[in-house]
């Protein structure tokens, strides 16, 4: 798997396009894109883009393999759709950079510590865990994500919001006790990693 | 009468002691008073959200909410699955039709169901509380059953995004969506007409893991609010109600304003105007007090 | 019943557009007998309406005059106006028609005198102006109307209105008692040149037309250029009146969209870059435009005028579709939001006016047409399955003036085979 | 011709009889005009009124009507007497709704509509009921030249509506461009496949029609005639030479590509894997299917279309157009490879993509075979080991790139094969008749790439457009040329694609019917469709000047060996701009005349120069001016009734004599209307408002002699639309001269 890593790209060939529709989620309708570039300018959180959709889209047809699965532009996506209704092609770009994302962090070579890729790692493992999300450990988790000093003053610069939603009754601190959680554990993690392997199998993975 | 039955997704956000518990108290005395009837599907678990994709990737994700259709069918076949969390209702509808258009998933996630000891047919509907109210209940019998009026109550109607796209309420558009309007009015209160931040991103997930950019987003949903004199906010969003509201605190700290806009549930507004308390409103669970409301609540 | 006669040698065109009128005129200059039916009260469609037409900046009406005429010295050639085909039956070569004719109140007696319209107080929205204005509910269309009779608006007949209409009329030209009439008509062939209208902008969401008055579609702008039209001819912006001077031209307005309009309209281009000069034309070096495309389309020859509005250092070209359209309540401006997508320049441009470049649809959209009609993805109409009937002009595609009178005059020549067919089949029969 | 019975019909609807003396005006008529009858009628175009005329025609034998009442352009349906010659004194458009208000104003109302009524008066005595061209020639053959696409096409069609067709084709098979094609872009639903040219099937249909001969390594010899009566010389390979007799023209001569030779900066010429697309059609043609494959047989791997290539230019060195076509054809071409075998990469570069109306659908279907589209300018094609090296700017990714590739389409364009170029023509033959040698050189060498080879006064082939298209009016009325009874259809006269060629194809053959039936009835052709009347020359008075035969538009004019002209009525247009042109005065036609609109001017009376009334005489064209004055009243914005008002045919067909005429009779100013001329001319004859405008800039040194100021004679570009400006215009004009002053001329006239 790793070594189409290294492989060199022929810039414009079909290589990469066809590594992103057999690999990436819904990666089939990169090639369908016109340059219209009104996802672009639809995105909320656009000017945090280093490059925006519709480019992503160029580069992926362009064999820019390093520079696209490396790029932290997808993980600026909020989910927020606006460029899904409104692309006049019809394609599901949120979707995309979702799976984008995960290629390239499944490949390992998304970027480190981007903040939003450490969220998602924790909000998963959080929420397999149990079956359910705690909020409250994966609040914590986040905030020590870089380290406890800083993972600290994260916690206390949260504080207020904290205490506020404590005493609003909607941060349980029993929580770091347990918490919420579904019954059959069991089969929803059998039921996960069986899911994982199929896409492996399916997608060719080798791990 | 009669109530229609439902298959009821609560969602994390809306467990005991989490970030929207006080959704889930807000709802009761609405569903009460409109007819309906939610039915907890057992051992439910996490749809994954919007931020599951990192790591979670396509098929496991699918699965997860499968599970939740799967059991929804086998314990409460018949009724839709309806979901008070947007991004609940996001992730398990976009499941439900993406299995249902593609045989080799469906099998796939059966594979892995198979697990868990569940098997979907695919046969449950995926539905959002709002789709319900708006569809099956309607405004007329939403105006009917208000006892206490919210008059001389101004408010900005905040849909955000995932409540409205990619699928939203039929008929209803994704830039300016007239519902929760509708909604507000149908309990007498004014609904700001050219509230021009209706459905901008609140940040999402993002408030996490981007906060400054996040925050800024935030930052024009309360300042637009004000500008039109709206008294609060109101979403049908659990995600945008907790981001709205409780970054408020941390924008007056960095950026000097000093905003205290209260941020509620749409339901809120029901259970009150229908007569109930500020307890069965869950008005106690705010972090910025929507006085006004509480007032009338009493 | 009324008693048009019509025999199986006579060519049905349905529409009294450019392209309509083309297919009429030539097929009746070829000797054969013609009945054109219009549904609107007078003949020349869409083009009439328009201020100029692309590459020449000449006047559309000007054409018009020259039909008008080939029409009036036509014997081969009768015009119904307010008709609508209601029923096809029979087939290739002996088709027999249903017409609708609805009351014009108004009969052939009528000079044109304009008194009527004096005696009336009711105003209606005026159509021939996209109701940007409203007129007299006694009126003549246009000024280059034809027929050139006044029409009564359905709306006063029964009113006080109508009766003082009547009174002022010396020619005992308005009959109150005219009722909507079926025509029944024996024809050999028909030619579908029904046209095409505006795609509807409010569908278009993110650009508000529905929510923000000062975004209008290209063919209000044309009403706007127009010195016969609303504004006299000025560019003035509709929520306040203002002179607009800093326009933005969005294109594939609907077209180019699969939420849309499948298809591209291939005039949409032309018609900006003719519109940019409007605005050179009223307001010189303060007439700014800015046109925000995907693709510019400009055909053939036609590239000549695209080299030219590059040339003119008022125009700017940004090649991307504009996400959204916000609105300065100060100012009554809009902002439109984008990215710049050759090489990725994210804007924010506050414009005075914004004009959508709205796609064409078919007319026949939402009309019942004959079973056997084939149509396009979009509605378009080829033609029918037993080759007696022909779509002709922006009926059976998205064409400019050019290709539509092409296109028409060819309709004409394979209506004229089959007449011709017809009457050799007949001389056998006798 | 029946003894000359007139008649004057004075309407007082519509309000004339409240504005002005009905009476008087019918004294007017029969006084000084001389009418034998004169009826006065309260609304003369209903039927009753229309009946009365008609029963005056029948019973009282009229001949000659004048209608006093509204415009010309009104009212026509009742109005219409083909049996008789009829003027139209303009009383309603032309008086009481542009005159201002008020009783102030009735005397000059008055004496307006008094004018109006001498004028119709005065005009229709001088007219004569047209009897159609008396050489009307009933061949209804029609010839095509050339056979690919649009030749074929309108030559089936023709054949089918039940007209015999001739066809020649220089080659030695049917087909042109499409048979070189593999296939061709689709034209129908579902737009998302190549498909068959279905060119077997035509040529196959074309050559078994009965109604159809076709002349294969064929091409013209000489062209002489008129419409109705074309006589053809074909000239076979073989050197013999046949005669065809056909009453119609098609000229379909189609296209060549641009040569990529002139294109080394891409590669054109000097690399065997740069091709065209006729080229690459040949690869696909000769794989069949199969993976296509490069002359060197190599099996193609990855290729690059580079569209616009030598199109689009700005620098002047290549074509300055779009062709139109090519988009969809490389787009097309790409998809041959990836039907062959998915893994080709197949690059379409291009700055704008332009598949208009359905072929969006064609660009969706391509990108879903996986094509890969950039938006892109290639700046340099080099050869690279075995393939090729594409150096560009990517235009999104905005950064320079290259790609290595096995084979590169330049998407060339359409160079019109469209005959000589009358333009560069008409100076050598000068040079030629003045004796040059060099000039009978060339003109030898450019009769050789002639395609129709006319024998016309005007040259061998139809005028063209810019980048030399056969001549096409290209907005309205687009197969309007200026050689009446020929036709262009296809690439020839404007770069097309295949679907719009057949469309082209199929309405040429129409108006090739139509021209052939006008011919043998002897009527006009477009714009004025079924004028009878025609030009005739009264060759006793003529000098030989040769003004008629250069300065018709249309060509219609040749001249005999001793330089008469020799007017070819079915050629002519009926602009007049002939009679216009001729310094003696000797053309004319029955119905419109140097003496139908002179015995207008003479017919106005002109107030002495103490009357403080100037009378101005405004000649506007019919096409565009009067309509727009017509609209200034029925929109009611006033003007000075100080002016008579004239229509013309067109600009070209004034007479300078109508306005020295004018000018010596003491009117104080001459007015004329006409089409913008230039470039983006607006008039309906192509060059009449030019003519007009240029013979007038002569006038100065007339006016002169005649020691007048120069303003006395203006002419003004005016569009149909102006309604509000012509009213100005006339306002301007007459406080203008009430500046300058009366004309010193009155009462000499």
């Amino acid at each position: 798997m790793n070594d189409l890593n290294k492989q060199a790209f022929a810039p414009y060939h079909n290589d990469f396009l066809s590594e992103v529709e057999e690999r990436v989620e819904d990666g089939a309708w990169v090639k369908m894109c016109m340059q219209c570039g009104v996802c672009a300018g639809s995105c909320p959180l656009g000017d945090a883009w280093e490059h925006t959709p519709q480019k992503i889209f160029m580069m992926i047809r362009a064999g820019k393999r390093e520079e696209v699965l490396t790029s932290d532009s997808m993980w600026m996506c909020t989910s927020c759709y606006n460029c899904i209704v409104r692309c006049p092609r019809k394609l599901p770009i949120t979707h995309i950079m979702h799976g984008l994302a995960h290629y390239a962090h499944r490949l390992g070579i998304a970027p480190k510590g981007q903040p939003t890729r450490v969220l998602n790692r924790l909000f998963w493992n959080n929420l397999v865990k149990t079956g359910r999300v705690n909020e409250l450990k994966f609040s914590l988790a986040m905030y020590f994500k870089d380290g406890v000093v800083r993972g600290i003053k994260n916690a206390l610069g949260m504080q207020a919001i904290g205490l506020g939603l404590m005493k609003a009754k909607r941060l349980n601190p029993m929580e770091l006790l347990g918490g919420h959680k579904c019954k059959d554990q069991v089969g929803i993690h059998k039921m996960v990693s069986k899911a994982r392997e199929i896409e492996e199998r399916k997608k060719g993975f080798t791990s | 009468m009669t109530k229609r039955q439902y298959a009821f997704y609560p969602g994390c956000s809306s467990q005991k002691g989490a970030s929207a518990s006080n959704f889930v108290t807000s709802i009761q005395m609405m569903c009460e008073k409109l007819g309906m009837q939610l039915n907890e599907i057992p051992d439910w678990n996490c749809c994954g959200a919007s931020i599951g994709y990192g790591e979670g990737g396509e098929l496991p994700r699918l699965v997860l909410n499968a599970r939740n259709l799967a059991l929804a069918e086998q314990h409460l076949p018949g009724q839709d699955m309806v979901s008070g969390c947007p991004a609940c209702w996001l992730a398990t509808r976009e499941t439900a039709e993406r299995l249902n258009e593609f045989d080799d998933l469906l099998a796939e996630t059966n594979e892995a169901l198979k697990e868990a000891g569940l098997n979907l047919k695919g046969t449950v509907k995926a539905r959002h509380i709002v789709e319900v109210l708006v569809e099956d209940v309607g405004f007329e019998k939403m105006k009917q059953a208000v006892v206490k009026p919210l008059q001389e109550l101004k408010i900005a109607g905040y849909v955000g995004c995932q409540t409205n796209r990619p699928f939203g309420i039929a008929g209803e558009s994704f830039e300016n969506p007239q519902y929760l309007d509708k909604m507000i009015e149908a309990v007498g209160a004014e609904a700001v007409a050219s509230y021009d931040q209706k459905v901008t991103c609140c940040g999402g997930a993002l408030a996490f893991s981007e906060p400054d950019k996040s925050q800024k987003q935030i930052r024009d949903i309360v300042e637009s609010a004000y500008d039109h004199g709206a008294e609060m906010i109101v979403t049908p969003c659990q995600l945008c109600q907790a981001n709205v509201e409780i970054y408020q605190s941390e924008i007056n700290k960095k950026q000097g304003t000093n905003f205290a806009m209260p941020v509620v549930y749409y339901s809120q507004l029901m259970t009150v105007a229908y007569g109930g308390g500020v307890k069965q409103a869950g008005l106690d669970g705010h972090v910025i007090q929507p006085k006004k409301l509480q007032d009338i609540a009493g | 019943m009324s008693a048009t006669i019509a025999t199986n040698q006579t060519i049905l065109v349905v529409g009294g557009g450019i392209g309509g009128m083309t297919a009429a005129l030539e097929a009746a200059e070829c000797g054969k007998q013609v009945i054109l039916a219009e549904r609107n009260a007078s003949l020349g469609g869409r083009t009439a309406l328009l201020y100029r037409y692309f590459p020449k900046m000449c006047h559309p009406i000007c054409g018009l005059e020259i039909n008008l005429r080939r029409l009036k010295g036509n014997r081969n050639l009768r015009v119904l106006t307010q008709a609508e085909v209601t029923a096809v039956s029979g087939q290739r070569g002996d088709y027999s028609v249903t017409l609708k004719i609805s009351p014009r109140y108004v009969n052939s007696n009528c000079t044109a005198c304009g008194e009527c319209a004096k005696a009336v107080g009711a105003e209606i929205p005026n159509s021939y102006e996209y109701n940007l204005a409203k007129t007299r509910a006694a009126y003549l269309p246009h000024a280059m109307a034809y027929p050139q009779h006044y029409v009564l608006d359905p709306s006063i007949i029964g009113t006080p209105d109508a009766d003082n209409a009547k009174a002022a009329c010396k020619y005992g030209a308005i009959d109150l008692d005219m009722q909507t009439e079926m025509i029944e008509l024996n024809v050999g062939a028909i030619v579908w040149a029904t046209g095409w209208k505006p795609y509807d902008a409010a569908k278009i969401q993110p650009y508000g037309y529905d929510r923000f008055d000062n975004v209008i579609t290209s063919l209000e702008f044309e009403r706007l250029a127009d010195p016969h039209g609303p504004t006299g001819g000025k560019l003035l912006r509709p929520s306040d009146g203002n002179p607009a001077k800093n326009i933005a031209f969005i294109q594939c307005a609907g077209s180019r969209d699969e939420n849309h309009l499948r298809h591209c309209s291939r005039i949409c281009c032309m018609a900006s870059l003719k519109q940019t000069q409007y605005v050179r034309e009223a307001y010189g070096e303060e007439g700014k435009s800015t046109v925000y495309y995907i693709d510019i389309r400009s055909i053939d020859r036609l590239e000549d005028f695209y080299l030219k509005v590059q040339q003119d250092p008022n125009v700017k070209f940004i090649k991307s579709k504009v996400a959204n359209i916000k609105l300065d309540e100060k100012s009554g401006d809009l902002v439109l939001l984008g990215v710049d997508t050759e090489g990725y320049h994210r804007y924010a441009a506050q414009h005075d006016l914004v004009v959508l470049a709205v796609g064409m649809e078919p007319e026949s959209n939402g009309i019942a047409l004959p079973a056997d009609i084939i149509t396009d993805s979009s509605g378009f109409i080829e033609g029918s399955a037993d080759g007696g009937q022909f779509g002709a002009g922006a009926a059976s595609s998205p064409l400019d003036v050019n290709r539509a009178t092409q296109s028409a005059t060819a309709a004409a020549l394979r209506a004229i085979q089959v007449v011709h067919k017809t009457s050799a089949v007949e001389v056998v029969r006798l | 011709m029946s003894e000359m019975k007139t008649a004057a019909y004075i309407c007082s609807g519509c309000g004339l009889g409240d504005k002005l003396d009905i009476a008087q005006l019918s004294k007017i008529a029969q006084k000084e005009g001389k009418m034998a009858l004169v009826r006065e009628h309260a609304f003369l175009c209903n039927p009753e009124g229309v009946q009365m005329i008609r029963n005056d025609i029948a019973s009282e034998a009229v001949t000659h009507v004048c209608i006093a009442a509204c415009s010309r352009r009104a009212k026509t349906e009742a109005f219409n007497f083909p049996e008789v010659a009829m003027s139209r004194a303009n009383l309603r458009e032309g008086v009481i709704w542009v005159v201002a208000e008020g009783d102030l104003h009735d005397e000059v109302r008055q004496e307006m509509a008094d004018d109006y009524v001498r004028m119709g008066c005065a005009e229709v005595k001088k007219m004569k009921l047209p009897q159609g061209n008396p050489n009307h020639a009933g061949n209804k053959r029609i010839l095509v030249v050339g056979g690919g696409m649009a030749g074929l096409t309108a030559a089936l069609e023709a054949a089918e509506t039940g007209y015999e067709v001739v066809l020649v084709e220089k080659e030695g098979h049917l087909g042109g461009w499409a048979a070189k094609l593999w296939k061709r872009v689709p034209f129908k639903e579902p737009y998302a496949e190549p498909q068959d040219t279905g060119l077997a099937e035509l040529t196959a249909k074309v050559s078994a029609h009965r109604g159809i001969t076709v002349h294969l390594n064929s091409t013209l010899a000489e062209t002489s005639g008129a419409p109705g009566r074309f006589s053809v010389q074909v000239t076979k390979e073989s050197g013999s030479v046949i005669t065809e007799e056909v009453g119609a023209i098609v000229q379909a001569t189609g296209f060549s590509t641009y040569e990529i030779v002139k294109l080394p900066e891409l590669g054109g010429g000097k690399s065997a894997n740069v091709v065209d697309q006729a080229g690459l059609e040949a690869l696909a043609s000769e794989a069949d299917g199969a993976a296509i494959k490069r002359a060197d047989g190599k099996e193609v791997k990855s290729v690059v279309f580079v569209q616009c290539a030598g199109q689009r230019d700005e620098s002047g060195t290549h074509l300055a157009y779009c062709s139109g076509h090519c988009c969809a054809t490389s787009v097309k071409q790409a998809m041959y490879f990836k039907d062959a075998n998915l893994d080709v990469n197949t690059v379409v570069m291009y700055t704008d993509l332009r598949m208009p109306g359905m072929g969006e659908d064609f660009y969706r279907s391509a990108q879903d075979k996986g094509v890969i589209f950039t938006k892109g300018k290639a700046s340099a094609v080099d050869a690279n080991g075995d393939g090729c090296r594409v150096n560009f700017r990517d235009l999104i990714l905005d950064e320079d790139a290259t790609i290595n590739t096995d084979l590169v389409v330049l998407a060339t364009g359409q160079v019109p094969n469209a005959g000589v170029d009358l333009e560069v023509w008409n100076p050598v033959v000068t040079a030629a008749e003045g004796g040059s040698g060099e000039a009978k050189r060339q003109k030898v060498e450019m009769q050789k790439i002639s395609v129709l080879k006319l024998n016309y006064r005007q040259g061998p082939d139809m005028p063209q457009l810019k980048y030399g298209f056969a001549d096409s009016h290209f907005i309205c009325f687009p197969y309007e040329t200026r050689r009446t009874g020929i036709y262009a259809a296809g690439p020839v006269r404007r770069p097309m694609d295949m679907l719009q060629t057949t469309e082209d194809a199929t309405g040429a053959a129409l108006k090739a019917i139509q021209a052939v039936e006008n011919a043998s009835q002897g009527r006009a052709a477009h714009p004025r469709s079924g004028d009878l009347s025609f030009p005739s020359v009264r060759l006793e008075g003529c000098t030989q000047c040769k003004r008629c035969t250069v300065e018709c538009p249309f060509g219609a004019i040749d001249e005999d060996e001793k330089r008469y002209p020799v007017i070819n009525e079915s050629r002519c247009r009926r602009c007049g701009t002939c009679m216009g042109a001729c310094p003696v005065r000797v053309i004319s036609f029955e119905n419109y005349s140097v003496d139908t609109v002179g015995n207008q001017i003479k017919a106005v009376k002109i107030p002495d120069e103490f009357s403080e009334k100037p009378r101005i005489l405004l000649l506007a064209c019919e096409n565009d001016a009067y309509p727009a004055l017509d609209m200034a009243g029925l929109q009611h914005h006033a003007y000075s009734a100080f002016v008579r008002v004239i229509p013309v045919r067109c600009l070209g067909s004034v007479n300078t004599i109508w306005i020295t005429d004018a000018l010596n009779s003491g009117y104080d100013g001459v007015m004329m209307m006409g089409c913008k001329h230039g470039d983006n001319y607006q008039c309906h004859f192509v060059k009449g408002s030019e003519l007009a405008n240029y013979r007038m800039s002569k006038m100065d040194d007339t006016l002169k002699q005649l020691g007048l100021e120069t303003e006395r004679v203006a002419t003004y570009e005016v569009a149909i639309t102006d309604n509000a400006r012509v009213a100005r215009l006339i306002n301007d004009y007459a406080a203008k001269i009430s500046e300058i002053g009366m004309s010193p001329m009155k009462g000499f006239g």
